[in-house]
């Protein structure tokens, strides 16, 4: 009835918003509406909702420096009980093998750096790579029925 | 993000409300937070109760704040930890770092005043 | 506090989806999202839901076809409190002209042709085109502090 | 959405919950009702009380129904129609094409058995 059962798979669902901090909300909006009716808990729905936050803060701040002119790209699907999320943004890239680790005693104490770390914490799957259309693309997977801790 | 200050026995607890996220509560964080230690308040009490969310720039700022309380000789404290934020300062290796209290009254007798 | 007053114009929201029905709910939970903190009232938001829901159940069935490599692309702003949605298919299109009036005598018994009317009963503006990349474009508008009925 | 079908004196009552839109509830509505012709029943009540949505497609299949129950000599009737689809009903001129009731038992009584 109410939350008719999603089929297996109803395709990728895309979506593009401008560089501005208030948009995350609509893409992790969109993204629990995906996960509606799948067998996912509360609790691992949030960790997956703040990967998705901690990737587009970076797109939208590292990616895009905040351009209005330049967009994020978000793909979102569910398919085999598994979710995937590309989050692209327009930008120069950078270096992931570079990144610190916050963890390191010299880290633990500074005022960022930690957001990748947050999604590989999350997510059971983090991956990088450069868009052919330019730009820095990030593929956050979780797998759904697995990860209820 | 909303924030209030109290005063209670030398102690100055700052009530959060909302979203300590990029863009919305974490500047408005720190700059609470540089107040009073500007305003020479040394014993201060986050309390967390009704932070709904926060993001890796919310750790950052909350750690940024911590940093520079301590560094003019005083202690930053936090009250009421939900346990999504537990978790997420637990991961970063940050819930050793912070002196995390369950009830008002024993984390204001903890600064000794 | 928990919903934060989005800016007056957050930049356009875009989405592409694939030619399902069940993907429907998906445009009207981004939509109700993006509506939120708006000044419009719980009835106009259902109104306005349901004609998105309309538009976009004639993309996927008279414009795609229901074809899954066709997709369905849709844009929602909000600029000085005018929602505007512009629902996009990759179909060969009609003629708005030649829709017939359900409310004609000969076809109120009629078990189809109501969209469009429904369409044009809740929002205040709709516009048919042509769009560059092919197929129909409607654009849905609705002044939202104006209908609060 | 889901079904079910309840005899009250004589009267088939359908008891519909849920969405009847595009793709989901709108051809099974069609269904129910057809299969309730074959079996011979002609006084056919639809309580509306618990559905959630309907689109065009929803309202075009309870037109469908309305047509083929009365060509079959039976009465389609509307039971505890939620204000929103009474709305949709109104602007396309359908309301008065229905008999719609407020309680069942007035409804149940109304097809005179
Ligand atoms: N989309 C991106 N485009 C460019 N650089 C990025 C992007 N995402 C992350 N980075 C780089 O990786 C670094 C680490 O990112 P992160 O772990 O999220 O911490 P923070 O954002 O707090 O610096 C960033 O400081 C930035 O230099
Ligand atoms: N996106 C579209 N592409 C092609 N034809 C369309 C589209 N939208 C509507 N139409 C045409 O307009 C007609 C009327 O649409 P509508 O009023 O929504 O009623 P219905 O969908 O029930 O037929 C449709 O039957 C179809 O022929």
């Amino acid at each position: 009835m109410s939350a008719s059962k999603p089929p297996a798979d109803a395709g990728p669902v895309r979506m593009s918003l401008s560089s501005r901090f208030e948009n995350i909300e609509m893409a992790q909006h969109l993204c629990g509406k995906l996960l509606e009716g799948r067998e996912v808990s509360e609790e691992t729905k949030h960790w997956i909702l703040m990967a998705l936050r901690e990737a587009l803060a970076n797109a939208i701040k590292h990616g895009n420096e905040q351009d209005l002119d330049k967009r994020v790209h978000v793909e979102m699907r569910v398919d085999q009980n598994t979710l995937e999320v590309r989050i692209r943004d327009e930008g120069s890239g950078f270096d992931p093998e570079r990144v610190s680790d916050p963890l390191a005693p010299e880290n633990r104490l500074k005022t960022s750096g930690r957001g990748i770390f947050y999604m590989k914490t999350f997510m059971d799957d983090v991956r990088f790579g450069r868009h052919e259309g330019g730009g820095m693309e990030i593929v956050l997977t979780k797998h759904l029925n697995a990860s209820r801790e | 993000m909303k924030t209030s200050v109290r005063e209670v026995r030398g102690v100055s607890i700052l009530d959060l409300k909302g979203k300590i996220t990029i863009g919305s509560g974490d500047v408005q964080l720190r700059e609470t937070i540089n107040k009073l230690v500007e305003d020479g308040k040394k014993n201060i009490l986050i309390n967390m109760k009704e932070v709904t969310t926060i993001d890796s720039s919310g750790i950052g700022e909350l750690v940024g704040c911590y940093t520079s309380v301590t560094n003019k000789g005083g202690k930053l404290k936090l009250l009421h930890l939900p346990p999504k934020i537990s978790d997420v300062l637990t991961v970063t290796q940050l819930i050793t770092v912070f002196d995390v209290y369950e009830a008002e009254p024993e984390a204001v007798t903890s600064y000794g005043g």
